[in-house]
């Protein structure tokens, strides 16, 4: 018995010895390669070639698949690697970073068929990093593609490409809509209605050329092959990404990059990432992510490497308008009265510019904050009419479930927004979600919430893309509070027919209509920190407001 | 008892045995005039700890100051503990100042009575907060270890005594349980029941993690009391009531409980500290006490991202529950010393 | 031995089922739980949703699905909702890092108690021994969140001489162990506290046990005494604890110290998953925690009855 | 098969305590083929039942009121479970028991509850027997109140009771742990008289007390007996402290009854070889007579009681075994005056006695009909009952003891 148990001690115990050796073994051949100090000796002005970048960031992608994601910190990484047919201008700050270029087409598509068909043409002799050529049927085939894993945005195709719907609910073998022609390099796209923002969603990486034999799956781990400035190199989903130059890269026109390498880490401790980035151990703080108080001072004090930068996004609570107490408009005008904008900003470290409009400042159709109704977006709150608003609705004492996020700052948001119904005599309780599956949470049919944050990032510059998030009818689950309104409906369905300068009082007007209605309780247009370490170019890395970080044209010193 | 072993010969180790009571005075019946029970005899030897009782006393006074916080506070600091004042200012030795700065920075601690240890984020008194806090984390701490001494003493009585089909269910229950990590079951379910509710408590209620910690506890105190109920039902004074007719029930409860009693109560700090850390654990995982309740494990959460400017939001609140989980742990070895002096104890998060 | 062997892999069998179980239950009490929907996304229309519905099987009874996804755990294909990847993968690639922080930081602890209890156990009542009471107390007595941020603030902000967070591969042993410094110290301060105590009162136990005062009285050195006697069978109960502690840890109840120093662990891996409401990681890592579990508890038997030949291995 | 069907008949066919100073013949408790076996269990996937202990295996014995009845054996002879059989603490897995004609065997504690009146037990063990979290007034109250004695009357009686067995009243609320081993025994007799049994079971009561402290505890319990009109059932591990309490004798072996005999008879003429060895190793206080006689001394360990030998259960170790206690069990035979014997070779008994003697109906079911051979006992010469000359058993016979001196007769 006992020399039984020795023996398979002894054994086991050699097990578990192997276990650990092969255990760290494995960890071994993963050999990390960072960082920043390897080769930050060249530091001599003017725009070096070459190096590595370390990006810190406190959210990570949903994927490193262009096909499922649609998130700002994923855009930035594989708007890199996956070049679509338009793209937008690289290394431009401002709202002229927002314009479009050709990518793979030879030019800007052709639209016939009163703005129901556009056709575009691809450039010859293109390759996939791989060394693949790419072919005009590979553009039906990513959106194909999107469509099954299905991309976050996929609605953009399935909506308004004519067949798109068919083949997402499996009732068609292809998108009908989408024809290409391999010899002629011509896709043309036949959509269901005239919709101008369709340019922007080719110019989106989502809907940009995957090689054949792609698998029709979220590649989370690998990436997808792509024809960008950078390939995939190793990636740990949800902890860190890295980005190789493609040397195959060849679009005339475009640039080419100019770091060999970027690494993309995840710590969701915002603060040690700061302080990474202060101390020269990484080099990029994620724009996405919101610089704490705590280190705000110190950064701040780095005017060469630090600014805060506005870009195209609007936070907002929406409101269930279908069920008490929401569906009565004193008691949204009565919160919207008294909101408190100064307030909000402060809790974002003071990233947020006041206003009550949908549309931000750097997008055609913006309304000055002067024409907010209910309160002075700059000033304090309303309170008395807000008391008044609130006696009309008849409203106190009811109960309302407020949804909020749990990353900072949202959740001191949810904090705030909680006191101020309470103020009013709703009996407000909270719900916190954690990031990771909030929307997707109060966006499922079967919760229908009360209340609740939002907030959007410009996918393209075009008015389109914020106010159809209030849209009744366009089947989509980003309008959480279930808003329809027949007027604000016909209007938006109308606008999207034409380019968006053409129209773009009226896209003012129908923001303005909102905030009047109280749809929505928007309280600001946040700024994004361009916060980089001292080996970083950074007059010669500007944040873009379309990609936010634009690795093509970041460089080192 | 001549041949006492009080003295063991290595003497070096510096353990001295003391000489047993009841043996050596009791054996010739009744020389100590008074009747001394065993409960007495815990309390004088308690009474000799003073180290024990002292931190018994920091115990008392911090329940006591969070506990009585709504009678007092507000009007000390003017402002509730979910009262948010973002653009508020407050007097600072005579000037006025943001309670939160334009860029967000809250003010750090004033030492006055209005944001005595500074503001959060959302300009929220932190002092209010730390004593709502407390308040908080000691409620769940409490009613958590009521549960985990209700359950944990129902599981032991019934598995050890009836044994059979009771135990049957119940141990695998309890080992299922107990091999568990707390804090992986605690977070898993905590965050499923934050969202969904558990029947009539809505899910932010603090009784959730309360429940949670509670059930998640009871097996380590059930263990033992198994254990210790096992043997108890093997003497034969079980025998003698059976053998009067009585029954089962009142034999676990009346004849059997009273001499796990010591074991139980022993088991009460242990279980207390280990209660408030894992409420600290689950509230940083954010599947404890929900916004815009604060809980110690809330406040030192919150209090990380200020950690390097302002250290006091984090490490107030830490040493709140530092202190408080010391004073029960020392008392707690002090009631064991006193009670049983052999409690072999297993506890971990 | 068979019986052992059978009689252990039935009771983690049955815990395997029990834990499984509990984490596939635990979820569906969330009114609106629908993995559908955070598959599909963000702006997913209802179709797709229903569609993806249909193809992960959510649209089946909970019962039909629970064993569909056991089927696939087994087999090793299960892929979690947010990412679409093959979690036992993921495990796989996150395992060596919980590895290098739970082993050394195990070590750690379990060396530090046995020195610490007994110094304090052969010095009892005198001051070195209340020193180490008193900071074993305290030890137990700090939410590891704490510590872990106490030695962040001053070790990596402060004076800088520990990075600041992160896992560094075992290719670089040295900078490995740099950045595992204050991981380790942080997980290891809890359980030196519990088992130093826990070793401590059971040597002075043994102190008085006849058998001890015999060991000494035959002639042997304190040393002797202290090493073959009183400390070999002081160490059974501080074993077991290890047994589990070590077991849990490295199926991810470490996450706390994963999540403060960035550690991307199977603890973390967990943690992000149970936030995310995604079921397959938190099966797997339960699973793979039961497993441990009832791996090391066979293990510290089997060491018992090398230790003691008295217990016989029993189911 | 033999058993009877109709209840007491065991108790008519066999009860005739003779020459016992005590009981009036009217049987209190009577057991009939009572068996109880412990599972042992064992296996690898689930556990089966393999084998049992045979620890009471179809005893079948009557208790008359008034009378006490010794029960010796060695340890682990299955007289503690016995007893415990007869208060239920036990449940009997054969076999019936009745308590004054009633058949008790099968009811709940609620039926139980008049019989718990009349029957109780004291322990063996002073210190484990009593609750040391309660009071001496509890412990003793209790019982009382579970039996519906009035409470404020209690009290008093519990004073009254622990005056009656020797303790000072004034301790009533002292603990356990307060008292000494034979003050301990005697607030469990107390305990048990609380509810004025009839019958009370006593599970070696005075084997872990001092000698000096036994024999007081033994008188008590004499006295108590001529007071309250009690029935004992007396067990013990050695037969010199029941013969001094004992009315009638049970000597038990394996589970199985040996031998069944009139106290005094037991020690004049042991009829099974078993009896005489156990007389044989009570220590005489002279040292010359304990020396010089001539003993049977018994060798090893009493078999594993899951796999007892077939036939005589002693014959393992009995000096006078042949073929026949190898295969078939003997029936207990019932020899003059009520003595009862389960052996084919019957000692310090004539061939006569031997011939005239008859199958008692208390015999196990499992025994054989083969009554043992008197034409053999003749050949062989076993020696007439009572004579001194040839030794063995009849020597212990021939120290009779004097009823008077009582119990650890050394100390007068």
């Amino acid at each position: 018995m006992k020399r039984y148990a020795r023996t398979s001690t002894a054994v086991l115990l050699a097990a578990l010895v192997a276990l650990a050796v092969a255990a760290c073994g494995g960890s071994s051949s993963k050999s990390s390669k960072s960082s920043s100090s390897g080769s930050s000796k060249a530091s001599s002005a003017g725009g070096k070639q070459g190096g590595t970048i370390k990006i810190v960031s406190g959210t990570p992608p949903l994927s490193a698949d262009q096909g499922l994601d649609f998130t700002t910190q994923g855009n930035e990484l594989y708007s890199t690697v996956n070049l679509s047919l338009l793209t937008f201008t690289r290394g431009v700050a401002g709202t002229a970073g927002a314009k479009i270029i050709p990518g793979l087409a030879k030019s800007l598509p052709k639209v016939t068929d009163g703005g129901k068909t556009y056709t575009f043409t691809l450039r010859p002799g293109l390759h996939y990093s791989n060394g693949v050529p790419i072919k005009a049927s590979d553009v039906p085939r990513a959106l194909e593609r999107d469509l099954k894993i299905p991309w976050q945005a996929a609605s953009f195709i399935s909506a308004y490409i004519q067949g798109g719907m068919a083949y997402a609910n499996g009732n068609a073998k292809t998108i009908s809509g989408v024809v290409a022609n391999d010899k002629t390099g011509t896709i043309a796209v036949h959509l269901v209605a005239p919709f101008a923002p369709i340019v922007d969603v080719f110019a989106l990486p989502g809907t940009a050329p995957v090689p054949p034999g792609t698998p029709a799956k979220n590649l989370a781990a690998t990436g997808t092959v792509g024809d960008g400035q950078y390939k995939w190199g190793p990636i740990t989903p949800g902890h860190s990404y890295t980005l190789i130059k493609n040397p195959k890269f060849d679009v005339p026109g475009l640039p080419r990059g100019h770091v060999d390498q970027f690494t993309y880490s995840v710590n969701t401790n915002v603060l040690a990432n700061a302080e990474a980035v202060l101390n020269n151990q990484a080099d990029v703080f994620d724009p996405g992510d919101t610089l704490p108080a705590a280190v705000l001072d110190k950064v701040k004090q780095q005017s060469d490497r630090y600014q805060a930068v506005p870009l195209n996004t609007s936070w907002y609570f929406w409101f269930a308008t279908y069920k008490k107490p929401f569906n009565n408009l004193y008691a949204r005008e009565a919160v919207l009265a008294a909101m408190d904008d100064r307030a909000l900003s402060r809790l974002d470290s003071g990233f947020q510019t006041p206003d009550c409009h949908l549309i931000p400042f750097g997008i055609v159709g913006h309304s000055s904050p002067s024409s907010c109704p209910f309160h002075n977006p700059n000033g304090p709150a309303n309170l008395t009419l807000a008391k008044q608003l609130m006696q009309k609705s008849g409203m106190t004492g009811q109960p309302v479930v407020v949804y909020g996020e749990e990353r900072a700052p949202r959740r001191q948001y949810l904090d705030y927004f909680t006191g101020v119904l309470n103020s009013l005599g709703f009996k407000a309780t909270e719900k916190v979600v954690n990031s990771g599956v909030y929307f997707t949470t109060i966006g499922a049919p079967t919760l229908k919430p009360d209340v609740g944050f939002g907030d959007w990032n410009q996918d393209f510059p075009n008015p389109w893309d914020f106010m159809q998030l209030f849209a009744g009818d366009a089947g989509s689950t980003l309008n959480y509070g279930y808003v329809n309104d027949p007027h604000y409906n016909a209007t938006l369905n109308k606008l999207d027919q034409q380019p968006p300068d053409k129209v773009a009082s009226q896209w003012a007007a129908l923001d303005q209509y909102a905030v009047n209605h109280a749809y929505y309780a928007v309280f600001g247009h946040e700024s994004k920190p361009q916060f980089y370490s001292s080996r970083v170019d950074f007059a010669a890395s500007p944040l873009s407001v379309e990609y936010f970080l634009d690795l093509v044209s970041m460089r080192l010193k | 008892m001549a041949l006492d072993p009080a003295i063991g010969p290595d003497a070096g180790s510096g353990v001295v045995i003391g000489s047993d009571q009841g043996s050596g005075g009791a054996w010739e019946g009744g020389r100590h005039a008074p009747a001394v029970g065993p409960w007495r005899l815990a309390m004088r030897r308690m009474r000799r700890n003073r180290v024990a009782l002292a931190f018994l006393g920091l115990f008392i006074l911090i329940v006591v100051v969070c506990v009585l916080a709504p009678v007092y506070s507000h009007d000390i600091a003017q402002i509730g503990p979910n009262q948010n004042n973002i653009t508020g200012q407050v007097k600072v030795g005579g000037q006025e100042k943001d309670v939160v700065a334009v860029d967000g920075t809250p003010i750090g601690p004033t030492f006055t009575s209005h944001y005595f240890l500074g503001a959060d984020t959302n300009g929220r008194d932190l002092a209010v907060r730390l004593l709502y806090g407390g308040r908080t984390s000691l409620l769940i701490g409490g009613v958590a270890t009521v549960i985990i001494i209700v359950l944990g003493t129902l599981f032991g009585l019934l598995s050890g005594y009836l044994r059979g089909v009771a135990d049957g269910i119940l141990r695998p229950l309890m080992e299922l349980i107990w091999s568990f990590p707390p804090v992986i079951l605690g977070v898993v379910v905590g965050t499923a029941l934050a969202l969904g509710g558990l029947g009539p408590i809505k899910g932010n209620s603090v009784f959730i993690p309360a429940f949670i910690i509670g059930v998640i506890y009871s097996p380590y105190l059930g263990k033992p009391i198994r254990g210790e109920i096992l043997r108890l039902r093997e003497q034969d004074f079980v025998d003698a009531a059976r053998a009067q007719g009585m029954g089962p029930m009142r034999i676990m409860f009346t004849e059997v409980l009273p001499n796990a009693a010591s074991t139980i109560i022993v088991f009460i700090p242990l279980m207390l500290a280990q209660a408030l850390l894992l409420e600290a654990y689950l509230s940083f995982l954010g599947a404890g006490v929900q916004a815009p309740n604060a809980s110690w494990g809330t406040l030192i959460a919150d209090g990380l991202n200020y950690i390097e400017t302002t250290p006091t939001f984090c490490l107030i609140p830490g040493i709140m529950l530092v202190l408080t989980v010391l004073s029960v742990n020392v008392f707690g070895d002090g009631l064991r010393d006193a009670l049983d002096p052999r409690a072999q104890v297993r506890i971990k998060t | 031995m068979a019986r052992f062997a059978v009689r252990r892999a039935l009771s983690a069998l049955a815990l395997l089922f029990a834990t499984s179980v509990v984490v596939f239950g635990a979820f569906e009490v969330i009114p609106s739980y629908n993995p559908a929907q955070a598959i599909a996304g963000r702006n997913a229309t209802p179709t797709t949703v229903a569609e993806v519905s249909r193809k992960f099987g959510f649209d089946k009874p909970v019962y039909t699905q629970y064993v569909n996804t056991m089927k696939l755990v087994f087999t090793g294909k299960v892929i979690d909702y947010q990412d679409d990847l093959n979690v036992v993968d993921q495990f796989r690639k996150r395992f060596p890092v919980t590895l290098s922080l739970v082993l050394p930081a195990g070590i750690l602890w379990f060396g530090m108690a046995v020195v610490l209890g007994s110094v304090s156990a052969m010095r009892a009542g005198r001051l070195t021994d209340r020193v180490v009471m008193v900071a074993a107390i305290v030890g137990v007595s700090i939410p590891v969140v704490l510590l872990a941020a106490l030695l962040l603030y001053f070790f990596a902000y402060k004076l800088t001489w520990f990075p600041n967070t992160g896992y560094h591969g075992l290719s670089n042993p040295v900078q490995w162990a740099y950045h595992l410094i204050l991981p380790w110290i942080a997980l290891a301060v809890l359980n030196i506290g519990f088992y130093s105590r826990v070793l401590r009162s059971g040597l002075l136990d043994m102190a008085n046990q006849d058998f001890v005062r015999t060991a000494r009285a035959k002639g042997l050195s304190r040393g002797q005494v202290f090493r073959r006697h009183m400390l070999r069978n002081s160490l059974m109960p501080i074993i077991t604890m290890f047994g589990l502690d070590f077991a849990t840890a490295i199926g991810g109840a470490a996450l706390i110290t994963e999540a403060v120093f960035n550690l991307p662990g199977i603890g973390q891996y967990e943690a992000s998953s149970i936030g995310n409401l995604d079921v397959p990681p938190i099966l797997v890592g339960a699973i793979l925690t039961a497993f441990f579990v009832v791996l090391f508890g066979a293990l510290i038997d089997i060491l018992y009855g090398l230790l003691d030949p008295r217990i016989r291995l029993t189911g | 098969m033999a058993t009877p069907d109709e209840p007491g008949a065991i108790a008519r066919g066999a009860s005739a305590p003779n020459g016992s100073g005590r009981g009036n013949g009217t049987a209190l408790i009577e057991a009939e083929h009572l068996e109880l076996y412990f599972p042992v269990k064992k296996g690898i996937l689930v556990d089966r039942t393999v084998a049992h202990v045979h620890a009471v295996d179809d005893v079948s014995l009557v208790l008359t009121e008034g009378e006490t009845l010794g029960v010796v054996g060695e340890s682990g002879c299955g007289k503690s479970t016995l007893a415990r059989c007869l208060v239920r603490l036990h449940e009997p897995t054969g076999g019936t028991l009745r308590f004054r004609g009633r058949d008790i065997t099968k009811l709940n504690r609620r039926g139980l509850q008049p019989i718990r009146r009349e029957v109780q037990m004291v322990f063996q063990d002073p210190v484990s027997s009593l609750n040391p979290r309660k009071r001496v007034g509890q412990i003793i109250g209790v019982p009382m109140r579970l039996h519906g004695v009035d409470g404020s009357d209690v009290e008093s009686r519990v004073r009254d009771l622990l005056h009656r067995v020797g303790l000072n009243p004034e301790h009533i609320n002292r603990f356990p742990h307060e008292f000494s081993g034979g003050q301990r025994q005697r607030i469990g007799v107390a305990r048990a008289l609380a509810v004025n049994p009839k019958l009370l079971v006593l599970d070696e009561p005075v084997s872990a007390l001092d000698v000096s402290v036994q024999a007081q505890v033994i008188n008590l319990l004499d006295d108590l007996q001529d007071e309250f009109g009690l029935s004992y059932m007396f067990i013990a591990h050695d037969l010199s402290i029941v013969r001094h309490v004992s009315d009638r004798i049970v000597v038990m072996y394996l589970g199985k009854l040996m031998e069944v005999s009139p106290a005094r008879e037991l020690y004049e003429k042991p009829i099974h070889p078993y009896t005489q060895a156990l007389l044989a190793a009570i220590p005489i206080p002279d040292p010359h007579e304990n020396q010089a006689r001539a003993r049977t001394v018994l060798g090893g360990e009493p078999p594993n009681p899951i796999d007892p030998p077939p036939g005589c259960r002693f014959h393992t170790r009995c000096p006078h075994a042949t073929e026949i206690c190898a295969t078939t069990e003997p029936p207990l035979a019932e020899y003059a005056g009520g003595h009862l014997a389960a052996c084919h070779h019957p000692q310090s008994v004539g061939a006569e006695e031997i011939a005239s003697a008859v199958r008692s109906s208390l015999s196990p079911t499992s025994a054989g009909d083969a009554m043992p051979d008197a034409e053999a006992a003749r050949q062989a010469g076993d020696p007439a009952p009572g004579d001194p000359a040839t030794g063995r058993g009849a020597r212990t016979g021939a120290t009779p003891p004097s009823p008077s001196a009582g119990p650890g007769s050394g100390a007068p």
